[in-house]
């Protein structure tokens, strides 16, 4: 009887079909740009606000939406408030697509920004319109090399210097100043991982037998990372890079503490730099009293990461200062860190970037403009934005943290700035001649 | 040597386990009912602690505010919610599935309530002791200051829970009532009464737990479900009747999976728990100390 | 209580020509929606046929199950291997999902047609937690970032004037429809009755000639076959088959569908499947200016608050309960 | 003090297990009910002790109402129920179950409690012999003993006796009976039995009261009853 029915239903569904085919034959309507009103720009960023890789990165949106408070108290861009609509996919890509659907479909946003991590976003891109609608999809937090591909993803630029680059000027490093001694890595499993491991072959590193572990992305709160640290320990590496995100690093140090690190056993951490933020780090310690936070300090003390940022606690900077400015009116009870000046940064840019594109903005016009002029925005970053080839920033340098739990420039005195480029046929690393530009008067671009 | 460290890191795991594993049975046992909302319930109960910690800065005054509010939270749930609905699921297709779907509900209301007042982000417990390893001859073993704390702090309410259960007659009164209701009605108790009590610890052994294990998981609304689900499997492996079951069943869970994480690596923890859970109850599905028969209840 | 009332429910022709209308009405429909409520309907076609697989274990055999999220997840994976190893068509792989789940639920099945009540609510617990878990263990199943499951676009010239979402909608209607009609085929059928017997009286069932134990089997392995089109349906709406799309949280929210829906009959899965899909849209867009935590969690408490209610309310079921509530006037 | 039952009605469901019924049980008498298996007599006793509520009428003892007290308040009252299946916990043990039976009033009576104990021990030696042994271990008799036992620790004014002669090898029986008859003529509490084994019970019981299908028939002297021969064929079978 089933089979019957089967056979009458899929008739009936086939004869469905093509008369539904017909009648969707209809055109989409063409309409104004969506998002763009007389008075208001919308925008929209998904990101993880709750959820395991939540620490830190959460600190981000509403960091923009402070600089973007700012600039719409000043004025707005051409007359236009910009509004942010911030979503939290927590870091899982079924969300990611769900909300990146909700932004372009029933939100409209005229640009996605600032969307973070690297399976999430592939998600995003294969799942919903952005490549379809031509979204402006604007510096994604994450440094996967692919993303930066404008044949495959027209629309999207990229923010971080890429996993390759972060990882071939990594590989330069160690081979300068630790030569022959023994190399691990604990990398995340995923395509973030991968860009990293291909980027430290490029640059010729390799790795003690044993000194090769990874984790799966969301487990590391859960299931810890002692097997891992464990096995590190064993394997004698001498140098070990911790190639994660910022709690991953939180719980791998925790643990190293646990096998001794720091009396009994003392190799050299080296932090990518996403998951190298001093105050989440010492958020995710649990560091509540004194004596724990310089607990915390000690074993972070040291350490290298790398930055493309001045240090958050640089107040000398003129950008690190006017940020701290905005962040202590626009986002009230936000501490200052690295975090808001991330977001902070963003939206100096996005700001920037929608200028270019123009009084009467369109997503070609925006896309356009941020090729075309992209590398000669304002930026607190220390190295050059290659927006043309939907590249992100291009280098990074070296630093260690000092016993306050701030990142330094290793050699002391003004950060030497290392670049690169993605490509994994080689590992070319030079020391960048980019000087930075100037920041706009009282933080507000007026640039065309 | 290798080896005896894995062994030792699961010790004080393990011991979280057995008290998750308690709870789990203090409640089974006085009510028929599964608390899968224990975890939502030790969480929020945490969630109490880190408040006071961040308020007075003292381990202490947290840890016993959490163990409070774990009391009165499971004391709550009883009288409020559990009560009714075993009052109101009577049918035999409803008798078994009505409370864990009514413990789901609540655990989904736990988590959503924790968010909105705490958040969702992932924060941070301290620890009272150093989690540094302890050095013993000259090397360190995967075991600190903390894990020993733990441990001797699970040891110390699981020998208090003992002395109540043989040596008070509210223990006796909580025994009986456990296998026999109506004989301990007929025997002028008031097993309603008895029923609160046993959740309200069950409770406090639940905010007890989440305090010792918050450090090394984080405390997120939902970061405790991974426990409940080892604390089951660490019940039935011990048979849901029995304390003592549960307890070893809480210890030789954490020491296995630690052996497994060690020799063969963190992905395959959940299901080596899985499996051993299956195990258990097609071959022994009495568990190891359970009485018989009880399986199907 | 063996003796089941007679059915006077519309016979196996009926309800097809009612599913075919409903076919034509939802395919006409999808022309005069706007897509994201087009994708959201795709997402209410996945969890309906979710949902249809609980009420078909829990509502008419009375099994519990807690992890109808990690069959969903063997299906998915099996569908997405299918194509990335062996190169198979898509529409191949949708079959593929559901006879591996099956396969897979009757394995499991075997084991837990022994537990009843909490046990097998834990170990069907477990099961989910184990399986998406195991999925970063092996490496051919892609990790945490798991495997690409993209369904493309409309065939031929239709490629381009067919929205991806109204192709994915159209597939995933297509699936939960016949889903819908096999399941109401089952469950007035010998095979419904006997689960239903077992569900209501082991003993006197298997006085009655019924084997109880092969008849939950029979349950698990059928629950699963919808469980993995299910799994298939909602990957296709995501791109992409992971563990976190399988989690803890997928299993409870089917099952808290399927409990506000009517546990004990099909027609209710589709209220309960629209209940878990359109509560969260509806708060956030209440919520719109409000901070995003209520947003995110006030959803949650009041799907959890309504499944609570109706588990004191009506431990059968709302559907059980009006039914009483008329035998009784 | 006398129990006084008046007009009781009690359902099960749609079933209706007690109808109208309406009898005394005269302090320091032992009354036996008697009546075929499905007759209503465990239900009579479970309403008594408060496990199950009656529909209407009403039950005084002391002319106090018991029909709304809980079963608890009910034991502070002095009204002790055994109920059938020699309904021990088995997972205690023997002296367990006996302490059991005086948690209660432990805190004001304790004395009293280790007495009443060491009383039962008197009473049924072989409970003495095992008093550390886990109750599963005891065989049906001891079982038998030891729920009376545990009835008796609250120093019962009424004991409720539920077929206490169930399952049990009749010189089991006699001896239980025996005991039970010596200890009422020594504490003068009353006792009402519930029993299928109709002619043990008539013969120590001063009373008698006959239900058939939920409605008392006979209440009458039990030697009375005994010489029936037409009422005996009639209800008892014999």
């Amino acid at each position: 009887m089933i089979r019957a029915l089967k056979k009458r239903i899929l008739a009936g569904v086939s004869l469905l079909a093509v008369t539904g085919l017909v009648v969707s034959g209809i055109p989409a309507q063409g309409a104004a740009t969506p998002g763009v009103t007389k008075d208001t720009i919308t925008l929209g960023m998904s990101s993880a606000q709750s959820g395991a890789a939540s620490p830190g990165y959460n600190k981000v949106g509403p960091a923009m939406r402070a600089y973007f408070n700012y600039i719409n108290e000043k004025g707005g861009v051409y007359g236009r408030k910009i509004e942010l609509k911030l979503e939290d996919d927590k870091y899982v890509p079924t969300n990611a697509v769900n909300k990146v659907n909700k932004l372009i479909l029933r939100d409209k946003v005229f640009a996605l920004v600032g969307n973070l991590g690297t399976a999430t976003h592939t998600a995003a891109l294969k799942k919903t319109p952005i490549i379809k609608q031509s979204v402006p999809d604007l510096f994604v937090n994450t440094g996967y090399s692919g993303f930066a591909n404008p044949k495959k993803y027209p629309t999207t630029f990229m923010y971080l210097p890429s996993y390759i680059m972060e990882a071939k000027i990594m590989a330069k490093y160690i081979k300068d100043k630790f030569p022959d001694k023994k190399v691990g890595i604990l990398y995340q499993d995923d395509d973030f991982g991968k860009d990293g491991l291909a980027g430290f072959k490029a640059g010729g590193l390799t790795f003690v037998a044993g000194g090769t572990q990874k984790y799966a992305s969301l487990s590391q709160a859960t299931v810890g990372l002692t097997a891992q640290m464990t096995a590190l320990k064993s394997s004698g590496a001498e140098v070990i890079i911790l190639f994660g995100v910022t709690s991953a690093t939180a719980v791998a140090m925790r643990t190293a503490a646990g096998l001794g690190y720091g009396t009994t056993w003392g190799p050299q951490f080296i932090m990518g730099s996403v998951g190298a933020d001093p105050t989440t780090l010492l958020t995710l310690a649990g560091a509540t009293t004194p004596a724990l936070q310089a607990a915390t300090l000690r074993s972070l003390t040291g350490a290298l990461s790398l930055s493309f940022l001045p240090a958050a606690t640089d107040t000398e900077d003129e950008y690190v200062k006017k940020f701290i400015e905005i962040n202590t009116t626009y986002n009230k009870g936000v501490p200052w860190d690295n975090n808001v000046l991330v977001g902070m940064n963003q939206a100096l840019l996005i700001v920037q970037a929608l200028r270019a594109a123009g009084e009467n903005p369109t997503r070609a016009s925006l896309i356009s403009a941020l090729k075309s002029k992209g590398g000669t925005f304002a930026s607190a970053g220390y190295s050059k934005l290659e927006s043309a080839n939907n590249v992100g920033y291009t280098g990074y340098w070296v630093g260690r943290y000092n016993s306050t739990g701030v990142i330094a420039p290793v050699d002391g005195g003004k950060p030497v700035v290392y670049t690169t480029d993605s490509s994994t046929a080689n590992g070319d690393v030079a020391v960048s001649t980019f000087t930075r530009p100037a920041m706009p008067a009282d933080g507000v671009p007026t640039n065309k | 040597m290798n080896l005896i460290n894995t062994l030792i890191a699961g010790v004080s795991i393990g011991a979280i386990y057995s008290l998750i594993a308690f709870a789990l049975i203090l409640v089974w046992r006085s009510t028929r009912v599964v608390n899968f909302a224990q975890a939502g319930q030790a969480a929020f109960s945490t969630y109490v602690g880190l408040s006071f910690e961040k308020a007075f800065n003292n381990f202490w005054l947290a840890l016993l505010a959490a163990i409070i509010a774990g009391v009165l939270v499971g004391a709550f749930v009883e009288v409020v919610i559990v009560r009714f609905i075993v009052k109101r699921a009577t049918s035999a297709a409803t008798v078994t599935v009505a409370p864990v779907i009514a413990m789901l509900g609540l655990l989904g209301i736990f988590q959503g309530v924790m968010g909105l007042i705490w958040g969702g982000e992932y924060q941070a417990y301290p620890t009272a002791f150093s989690r540094d390893g302890l050095t013993i001859n000259g090397s360190q073993i995967p075991f600190s200051q903390n894990d020993l704390f733990v441990l001797l702090t699970v040891v110390a309410a699981m020998s208090v829970a003992a002395l109540i259960f043989q040596k008070t007659s509210l223990g006796l009164a909580m025994r009986a009532a456990a296998f026999a209701p109506e004989v301990t009605r007929l025997s002028g108790i008031r097993v309603s009464r008895i029923r609160t009590l046993g959740w309200a610890f069950a409770g406090g052994a639940g905010g007890l737990a989440g305090v010792l294990v918050a450090p090394t998981t984080f405390i997120a609304p939902n970061s405790f479900d991974l426990l409940l689900v080892f604390g089951f499997t660490a019940a039935v492996i011990g048979g849901l009747d029995s304390l003592i079951g549960g307890v070893l069943g809480g210890l030789a869970l954490g020491i296995g999976l630690s052996v497994v994480t060690g020799y063969l690596g963190g992905s395959y923890t959940f299901m080596t728990a899985f499996v051993l859970l299956i195990v258990v109850l097609l071959i022994r599905p009495q568990g190891i100390l359970g009485a018989r028969g009880a399986r199907r209840a | 209580m063996l003796v089941v009332r007679s059915s006077h429910k519309p016979s196996a022709t009926k309800r097809t020509i009612l599913a075919l209308i409903v076919g034509i009405i939802l395919f006409v429909g999808s022309n005069f929606i706007d897509e994201y409520r087009i994708f959201q309907g795709a997402q209410v076609a996945a969890y309906l046929v979710g949902i249809v697989s609980i009420v078909l274990l829990t509502g008419y055999s009375g099994q519990i199950t807690l992890g109808q999220g990690a069959f969903m997840a063997v299906g998915s994976y099996s569908a997405a291997l299918a194509v990335q190893e062996f190169g198979l068509p898509i529409w191949i792989t949708f079959f593929i999902a559901v006879l591996a789940a099956a396969l897979f639920g009757a394995i499991i099945g075997i084991s837990a047609g022994r537990l009843s009540g909490p046990y097998l609510a834990g170990a069907t617990l477990a099961f989910a937690v184990g399986i998406p878990a195991l999925a970063n263990a092996i490496p051919i199943l892609g990790g945490e970032q798991g495997l690409s499951f993209d369904i493309g676009y409309a065939p031929g010239k239709y490629a381009d004037t067919v929205s991806p979402y109204k192709w994915l909608f159209w597939i995933c209607a297509l699936c939960a429809i016949i889903a819908v009609v096999i399941a109401v085929n089952i469950t007035s059928s010998g095979l419904g009755r006997q689960w239903r017997a077992v569900r209501a009286h082991e003993t006197a069932a298997a006085l009655c000639g019924i084997n109880p134990a092969r008849s939950k089997v029979m349950a698990f392995t059928v629950s699963s076959g919808f469980a993995g089109l299910a799994g298939v349906s909602f990957s296709a709406t995501v791109g992409l088959v992971s563990p976190s799309g399988f989690t803890l949280a997928l299993s409870f929210l089917l099952l808290t569908g399927a409990i506000l829906g009517g546990i004990s009959h099909i027609s209710g899965a589709l209220g309960g499947a629209i209940i878990v899909v359109i509560i969260p849209t509806v708060f956030e867009s209440w919520t719109e200016e409000a901070s995003l935590g209520v947003a995110t969690y006030l959803p949650g408490i009041i799907v959890s608050a309504l499944l609570l209610l109706s588990i004191a309310l009506a431990p059968e079921g709302p559907s059980e309960a009006l039914h009483k509530l008329r035998r009784k006037h | 003090m006398t129990l006084r039952v008046r007009g009781l009605t009690i359902d099960h469901g749609a079933i209706r297990a007690i109808s109208n019924a309406t009898f005394n049980v005269p302090r320091g008498s032992i009354t036996a009910i008697i009546g075929a298996n499905g007759a209503g007599k465990s239900t009579l006793l479970r309403t008594i002790s408060g496990l199950k509520r009656a529909t209407t009428g009403s039950i005084l003892w002391d002319e106090i109402s018991l029909e709304h007290l809980q079963t608890e308040q009910i034991v502070r009252r002095g009204i002790i129920h055994v109920p059938e299946g020699r309904s021990v916990v088995t997972e205690l043990t023997v002296h367990e179950n006996l302490m059991l039976g005086g948690v209660w009033r432990l805190r004001a009576q304790k004395e009293d409690v280790a007495a009443a104990i060491e009383e039962v021990y008197q009473l049924f030696p072989r409970l003495n012999e095992r008093k550390k042994q886990r109750a599963d271990t005891l065989s049906g008799g001891e079982r038998q003993m030891l729920a009376i036992g545990r009835g008796l620790i609250a120093r019962p004014q009424l004991l409720l006796l539920d077929e206490p002669s169930l399952g049990l090898a009749p010189l089991v029986v006699e001896q239980i009976f025996h005991t039970l008859s010596e200890l009422q003529g020594k504490t003068g509490m009353t006792i009402l039995l519930v029993e299928q084994n109709a002619m043990s019970a008539l013969r120590i019981a001063s009373q008698g009261i006959v239900l058939d299908q939920g409605r008392v028939v006979i209440a009458d002297n039990a030697r009375a009853i005994m010489n029936d021969t037409a009422l005996r064929h009639a209800y008892l079978g014999y």
